[in-house]
């Protein structure tokens, strides 16, 4: 038995292909193309694409044209693992960019960080991910940021006085509700109750009831868009009056889609400014309209810009991973994106960046305010 | 007040689609004692095709035939290309046959629809009933009320029916059956199309009451319909609408009284072991064992 | 040497082999089936990862501490099993695998959603293990649980588990105690997937409770039952088959689910037995390629 | 000791059907008895009773004077008493071989860890081992199973697969011995060799045995004494020309006695 | 005139047995046919062979019933040429009404007027079953549920009407009324086919006679004939003429054991 295990092991090492050289540059990338979470996936794949199509139309890196090499994580730890391995030890790639959430991305990067390979993760948000890592890097706002910009949203724009919570029960939901939690008393909010709700959940109905009877101000809801069209859309059913707050998981067209007129009025903290007068954000968003015929939502925004820092590193650091870990460290007030200047990476590798608010006018994000306050936006 | 009404509503509502999808099942339970799990799939296949004949004809009223008809006919394949020639196997074989062709359907529909959840809005979804603070919204009358009429019906079909009744008698003892004449095959395809067909248009009221059509909405529904299944008795169709209510009712009170301290399919199978160790016959569970 | 990414793709051989093996225990010897096997992998595997992460303990105590936990939970299932005809015994495990993530997922003591992140690499002789070494430990562990298991299978014991699964009445006739041997089965079978539970932690450092959902039980099957149950033979080369496959068809990757599904489907319908299993169409097709090796043992005997 | 099983006044009940009332047994040692009686008498569940498989309502069974109506049917296996089925309950996916051996499990005195000894051709066996291999050994010869032993029992002739059942309850090394039907659906000549067999095994083993059967002439050659049941109720027990004379068997096979007078 | 019901030469395996080895049998229109035989002698199996309620069996032979074949049929359509089934030990469906349990009788017919006319005529010919027709049938005694599952086959309007072993288990009162309700379904034009245990009772009322052992018949006759024959009680009791098997010489080597 034991000798038929080594020689399937053997027949695996020898008829597997060995990544051949070549003199393009090289880029990894993972999204979760299948999975529950597969539209966020595929729309990270499309801004990742768009992304290699502008670098390569400006010239490639050097010279040299990029390649980006994708697999599916399938919004699984395991299966990103599998992944990492296969885009260092088989592709051999320069750098790697995450378009996956925080699950797979933080199952990933202690393997890029042991292998020396330049990773960043563009929406995973976990505090952890880049966390006493030189190589790995975050563009996307940590978690908790997203909870205090919401905070001090609801008291210097809505004028609220009074929350209640819906957390999502997953590492993204409670991280972003503990922002929150921790900075609205400081902005004189009151949090009247919190409730936690199982993500997948679809039925609200009974919740959003005894929110009815709390009656908040605001209703803070933590979710990805799924969950957030069907509050939107039962809040409306129950008549709830308070202003729902969201985070970058509703952004994405599938929440218009979901839940219709319901979504009019909802506000989100993300990163994407659809009012943004950057250049590189006009180009993009026009792009991805014309190629899908879908607006781009922010996570193809963000994993645009992922791709955008990685090529940017390796152009002015050469293809040394100590080098280009050096350059996205050391970038300050970087432009060329689609989702606003990238101030500063700290000491962690976590970028700080303004955070755009959005509010839903007729089934579409526009901007509502935009938080500069250093306070809030640093790590 | 209103917060219970609301409650009250709402747990009729989730009730009353547990009670479509779960007959099905129970029903070939009670003829087969097959555990019939990719019942779950022909539900989302009738709420994709629903969606479909909705999208192409623009009208809601044509997503419910569609269903009907598509559902009968994959329930009745089903039974007559898969469960047909495992029905007398050890009642393990059907169950894990169920569980790989409801991993495959659900699989199969993720790649013909795409991952994401398809909207499903009706004009009407918005409007309802509003009493002071006491809301009920169209979508849950529409689910309520259909749900009773379907009930009525199937208490028709199975008590006042000859096939009813060969259903019945079937399910107490197929080769007596068959012997005064009873093709049960026949019989066993004819309640496969009839509980499927139910289960097709629990998948389009689903989709009605949440506005959204999901590849994989009938994952969580698979397993929970064992629940419904144990406490209802086994293949009593009577016991197994009741104990639908009754889950949709406790789910939702104690969610709104407690939150979930437990996700709700964890309450639910919680809830489902404890019957199977105490009452191994369910809680409305009569039939004696010789 | 080997490069590092085939020490990852067989070390998850390696942990789906002992998954296998565990259901090809308990279903294949026994009789008993558990559709909520990735429960036990998750207890293994969350018992591993706080026993080195909130209690600084060594790996290598862990690992069998891991075991021991998980054999516990089996052992209540077992008592639980005895009451339980097998299909509702099936559908039981199933509604384990639900609550034992949703107890993950929500009582704060286990990180709740977040999981449990800084998993310490394992120590060996004062340094970390490399990947290779932990493959390594990975195969010595797989050969040691075949052995064990094929040990089990030529005693009394097994001897008397393949007796209940065929027939559970004429065994007790036969002075077989069903409920200590119905229980045992459950003990053993979740002890090595607690074991595998453990591996995994330690390998990926990091996990969460969707990492065991209810889709991993029905591959975990899978991997079992395209195999073929009853035989050490059938488990390892369906777990190798299905673990190996999809790496080189990675274009299968995306209809992966649609083609468990229907492996599992088309298995049971119309080679109940497994691929590998006794009178499959392969093993007899192999048989008859390498010259009736029954047929020379039958005449020796 | 002269009275080997003793049942008194045994009772079992099933809904309403009276499946068994008030059965009263002394079997001696050495004994074949016969049980007889029409379908649905309740001869099996007799059977089911001692073994322990059902739990009889009310009454006693001592074997060897310890009562064990209550034990389970390891249990009472263990006690010496083994049993073949009406149909054949073999573990059809195992060999002849393992079939046998299983039934030697009662005599495998160690508990669940040390019973994980090996066993098996090439393998290293113990002197317990060695011990029960040649005691399978010498039934599988005194049955002549030899050419069989290691072939899957499902595969077997029907009358073989008979055999191999009668060779496992003797593997247990039984005192009592419960035979349900064991020439049912053979043929003749199978039959035949069947009622040599056990009467072999009552000669040279000293093997007391219960035995149900419906060929008539095979119960009546073999039997010291017959049982005959109907109703659940004992109606006659006693030499084999004696039950067959007895009017209470003459009406429950051909019915009622009185109408034979007008036809005849 | 050709016989209502032909069984030529049937033989037919029961699982792994061999159950019916060689069987004729002519049932002539309106009589009643009795098949004889001790427990296991394959009479259960020889009807359920001609209800076709064994798959893929007979395995040889011919059934002809009214001069067509119908072997190999379904039993539906067995069951809608005429032939109705009582199957052994009382088969009713016990939680479903005793008029429901009438009305399935009459499964493979169309016609609801004559259906109702016929549950009726049952429930006449039973008053103790018209008393409880809306009773479930699980709560009637054992000698009601037989009255039961004859008036069931009877809504078949069955021109052979096959009972199994309808004393079984029966308190010989019972037995009697039971044989005297049956053959008044015979004075009514209905053949009737009967397996039974209880020889003296069948053969009462029979007009023919068969016995059955080892899936073979081995004595037929009048019934008055076999009444008196002296092997009935022979291959009922085992008496015999020949010497015991005791006597034998036995044809393999003896082994010794131990």
């Amino acid at each position: 038995m034991k000798k038929a295990i080594v020689a399937a092991c053997l027949a695996l090492v020898l008829c597997l292909p060995l990544a051949a050289l070549a003199d393009e540059v090289k880029i990894g990338f993972h999204a979760p193309l299948t999975g529950w979470a597969a539209a966020d996936g595929q729309s990270a794949l499309r801004g990742a694409q768009l992304a290699v199509e502008f670098i390569n139309a400006d010239g490639g890196i050097n010279g040299n044209k990029v390649a980006m090499v994708y697999y599916d994580d399938r919004i699984e730890a395991k299966e990103s693992v599998i992944v990492a391995r296969k885009l260092i030890e088989s592709d051999r790639v320069v750098g790697v960019v995450s378009g996956s959430y925080s699950t797979p991305t933080r199952a990933a990067a202690p393997i890029y960080d042991r292998n020396k390979v330049p990773y960043i993760s563009t929406i995973g948000t976990h505090p952890e991910i880049p966390m006493n890592r030189d190589y790995v890097f975050q563009i996307a706002v940590m978690s908790p940021i997203h909870g205090r910009v919401g905070a001090w949203m609801a008291a210097e724009t809505l004028k609220a006085k009074s929350a209640v919570l819906l957390v999502m029960d997953n590492d993204f939901g409670s991280a972003v509700t503990d922002g929150f939690r921790i900075m609205a008393p400081k902005y004189g909010i009151n949090i009247l109750k919190e409730y936690n709700y199982p993500l997948g959940e679809k039925d609200f109905r009974s919740l959003l009831s005894n929110i009815k009877n709390d009656n908040p101000d605001v209703l803070w809801a933590s979710g990805y868009y799924e969950e957030a069209a069907q509050i939107a859309k039962q809040a409306k059913e129950l008549g709830l009056k308070a202003t729902i707050i969201g985070q970058e998981g509703y952004d994405s067209p599938k929440f218009f889609e979901l839940a219709g007129d319901a979504t009019n009025g909802v506000v989100i903290t993300t990163n994407l400014d659809r009012g943004s007068q950057s250049p590189m954000a006009q180009k993009f968003l026009a792009e991805f309209f014309k190629q899908h015929k879908v607006a781009a939502d922010m996570v193809a925004a963000s994993a645009f810009d992922g791709m955008l820092v990685m090529a940017h590193a390796i152009k002015t650091a050469g293809t040394k991973p100590d080098d280009i870990a050096k350059a996205i460290g050391e970038m300050k007030n970087f432009e060329g994106v689609a989702t606003g200047p990238l101030l500063a990476f700290d000491a962690q590798g976590v970028v700080t960046r303004y955070i755009p608010v959005q509010i839903v006018k007729d089934q579409a994000f526009t901007s509502l305010t935009v938080c500069k306050d250093p306070k809030l936006i640093t790590p | 007040m209103g917060t219970f009404l609301e409650n009250l509503v709402t747990g009729a509502a989730l009730g009353s689609i547990y009670a479509l999808i779960s007959i099905g099942m129970t029903m070939v339970y009670g003829l087969l004692k097959i555990l019939h799990v990719a019942h779950a799939g022909v539900y989302v296949f009738g709420a994709l095709l629903g969606l479909l004949a909705f999208r192409l004809t623009g009208s809601i009223l044509f997503a419910f035939p569609a269903a009907v008809l598509g559902c009968a006919l994959m329930g009745y394949l089903l039974y007559r290309f898969m469960y047909r020639r495992v029905q007398d196997e050890k009642p393990l074989i059907p169950l894990i046959v169920g569980i790989g062709m409801f991993t495959a359907m659900g699989d199969a529909y993720r790649l013909a629809a795409g991952p994401y959840s398809i909207s499903f809005e009706h004009g009407l979804a918005q409007t309802g009933i509003v009493l002071g603070t006491f809301h009920i919204s169209f979508n849950q009358v529409l689910v309520i009320g259909s749900a009773a009429a379907l009930l009525v019906l199937v208490w028709l079909m199975v008590n006042k029916t000859k096939t009813g009744l060969a259903w019945r008698a079937s399910a107490q003892d197929r080769e007596v059956a068959m012997g005064i004449g009873v093709n049960s095959n026949y019989m066993f395809g004819l309640n496969f199309m009839f509980g499927s067909a139910l289960a097709g248009i629990a998948g389009v009221l689903v989709g009605l009451y949440y506005g959204a059509v999901n590849a994989n909405m009938g994952e969580v529904w698979a397993y929970k319909v064992f629940v419904v299944m144990v406490l209802g008795g086994l293949g009593n169709v009577t016991g197994t609408v009741i104990a639908a209510y009754l889950l949709g009712l406790a789910e939702t009170f104690i969610i709104s009284s407690w939150g979930y301290f437990l996700p709700r399919d964890a309450i639910a199978f919680i809830c489902m072991i404890l019957v199977l160790i105490l009452m191994p016959n369910g809680v409305m569970g009569k039939r004696k064992q010789v | 040497m080997i490069p590092a990414y085939y020490h990852t793709i067989m070390t998850f051989t390696c942990i789906n082999i002992l998954l296998s093996l565990s259901i090809g225990v308990l279903a294949g010897y026994a009789g008993q089936v558990s559709l909520g096997h990735a429960a036990f992998m998750a207890i293994g595997a969350y018992a591993s990862a706080m026993l080195t992460v909130t209690f600084k303990v060594s790996f290598w105590l862990a690992m069998p501490a891991a075991a021991l936990v998980s054999a516990m939970v089996g052992l209540l299932l077992g008592v639980i099993a005895l009451r339980l005809k097998e299909d509702f015994l099936a559908i039981t495990t199933m509604g384990l695998n639900f609550i034992v993530i949703g107890v993950l997922l929500y009582a704060p003591y286990f990180g709740k959603a977040l999981g449990i992140g800084d998993i310490p690499v394992p120590m060996l002789f004062g340094e970390e293990m490399g990947r290779g070494m932990y493959t390594a430990l990975c195969l010595a562990l797989v050969a040691g649980v075949v052995a064990a298991v094929w040990w089990l299978q030529r005693s009394w014991i097994g001897l008397a588990w393949r007796g209940i699964r065929e027939a559970q009445d004429v065994a007790q006739v036969m002075g077989v105690n069903i409920a200590k041997f119905k229980i045992f089965a459950f003990v053993i079978s979740t002890a090595i997937a607690g074991i595998a539970g453990s591996l995994y932690a330690h390998f990926l450092l990091f996990i969460t409770p969707y990492d065991f959902g209810f889709p991993l039980s029905i591959q975990i099957l899978t991997l079992a039952v395209l195999g073929g149950l009853g035989a050490i033979r059938g488990p390892v080369l369906g777990a190798i088959l299905l673990t190996i496959l999809p790496e080189y068809l990675r274009f299968i990757q995306d209809y992966r689910m649609l083609t468990y599904g229907l492996l599992l489907v088309l298995v049971m319908m119309y080679q109940p037995q497994g691929l590998f299993g006794h009178k499959s169409f392969l093993t007899e097709g192999l048989k008859r390629l390498f010259g009736g090796e029954e047929k020379i043992r039958g005449r020796a005997a | 000791m002269d009275v080997l099983l003793e049942i008194q006044g045994l009772s079992k009940n099933f809904g309403g059907l009276k499946a068994l009332s008030n059965v009263d047994i002394t079997l001696k040692p050495k004994e074949i008895l016969g049980v007889i009686g029409p379908n649905g008498a309740g001869k099996t569940t007799l059977f089911n009773c001692i073994n322990g498989l059902y739990r009889p309502d009310s009454g006693v069974i001592r074997f060897e004077g310890r009562p064990i109506q209550a034990l389970g049917p390891d249990r009472i296996a263990r006690l010496g008493i083994a049993r073949t089925f009406q149909n054949i309950e073999l573990f059809a996916n195992m060999r002849t071989m393992e079939n046998i051996m299983l039934g030697r499990h009662v005599h495998m005195r160690t508990g669940i860890f040390r019973g994980a000894a090996m066993w098996g051709r090439r393998s290293f066996a113990g002197r317990e081992e060695r011990a029960h291999r040649l005691t399978v050994e010498t039934i599988i010869d005194l049955l002549g199973l030899q050419a069989v032993r290691d072939k899957l029992v499902g595969g077997l002739p029907y009358g073989t697969q008979k055999l191999v059942e009668l060779a496992r309850a003797l593997a247990l090394e039984p005192r009592l011995l419960l035979l349900d039907e064991p020439c049912a659906g053979m043929t003749a000549e199978e039959k035949q060799d069947m009622i040599f067999w056990i009467k072999d095994l009552q000669d040279e083993l000293g093997v007391t045995i219960l035995l149900i059967e419906h060929d008539m002439r095979m119960v009546m050659d073999i039997s010291d004494r017959i049982l005959a049941i109907n109703f659940g109720r004992p109606i006659a027990l006693g030499a084999p020309e004696a039950v067959r004379r007895h009017p209470d068997v003459l009406e429950a096979y051909l019915g009622k006695q009185e109408r034979r007078e007008p036809a005849a | 005139m050709n016989p209502l019901l032909e069984i030529r030469n049937i033989e037919t395996y029961y699982d792994l047995i061999y159950a019916i080895r060689g069987a004729s049998l002519a049932v002539d229109e309106g009589s009643i046919t009795a098949i004889l035989g001790t427990n296991g002698a394959g009479k259960s199996t020889i009807l359920k062979t001609l209800m076709g309620l064994i798959e893929d069996q007979p395995d040889k032979g011919e059934i002809l019933f009214d001069g067509r074949r119908i072997d190999g049929r379904d039993t539906e359509a067995i069951v809608r040429g005429g032939i109705a089934y009582v199957p052994e030990g009382r088969e009713v469906f016990e939680e479903l009404s005793v008029r429901e349990n009438l009305l399935l009788g009459a499964f493979t017919r169309k016609d609801r007027d004559g259906i109702r006319r016929d549950v009726q005529r049952v429930l006449d010919y039973f008053p103790v079953l018209a008393e409880r027709s809306h009773q479930w049938a699980g709560t009637l005694s054992g000698g009601e549920q037989q009255m039961l599952a004859i008036g069931r086959a009877l809504m078949n309007r069955p021109r052979l009407l096959c009972l199994d072993e309808p004393s079984l288990g029966l308190a010989p009162l019972l037995v009697q009324e039971i044989f005297h309700i049956i053959r008044q379904i015979n004075a009514e034009g209905v053949t009737i086919l009967l397996v039974e245990q209880n020889a003296r009772m069948a053969l009462a009322i029979a007009h023919r006679g068969l016995i059955l052992e080892n899936g073979r018949f081995v004595l037929a006759g009048s019934a008055a004939d076999l009444l008196q024959d002296p092997n009935v009680q022979e291959f009922y009791l085992g008496v015999r003429s020949t010497a015991s098997a005791k006597g034998y010489q036995r044809w393999k080597r003896k082994r010794r054991w131990r």
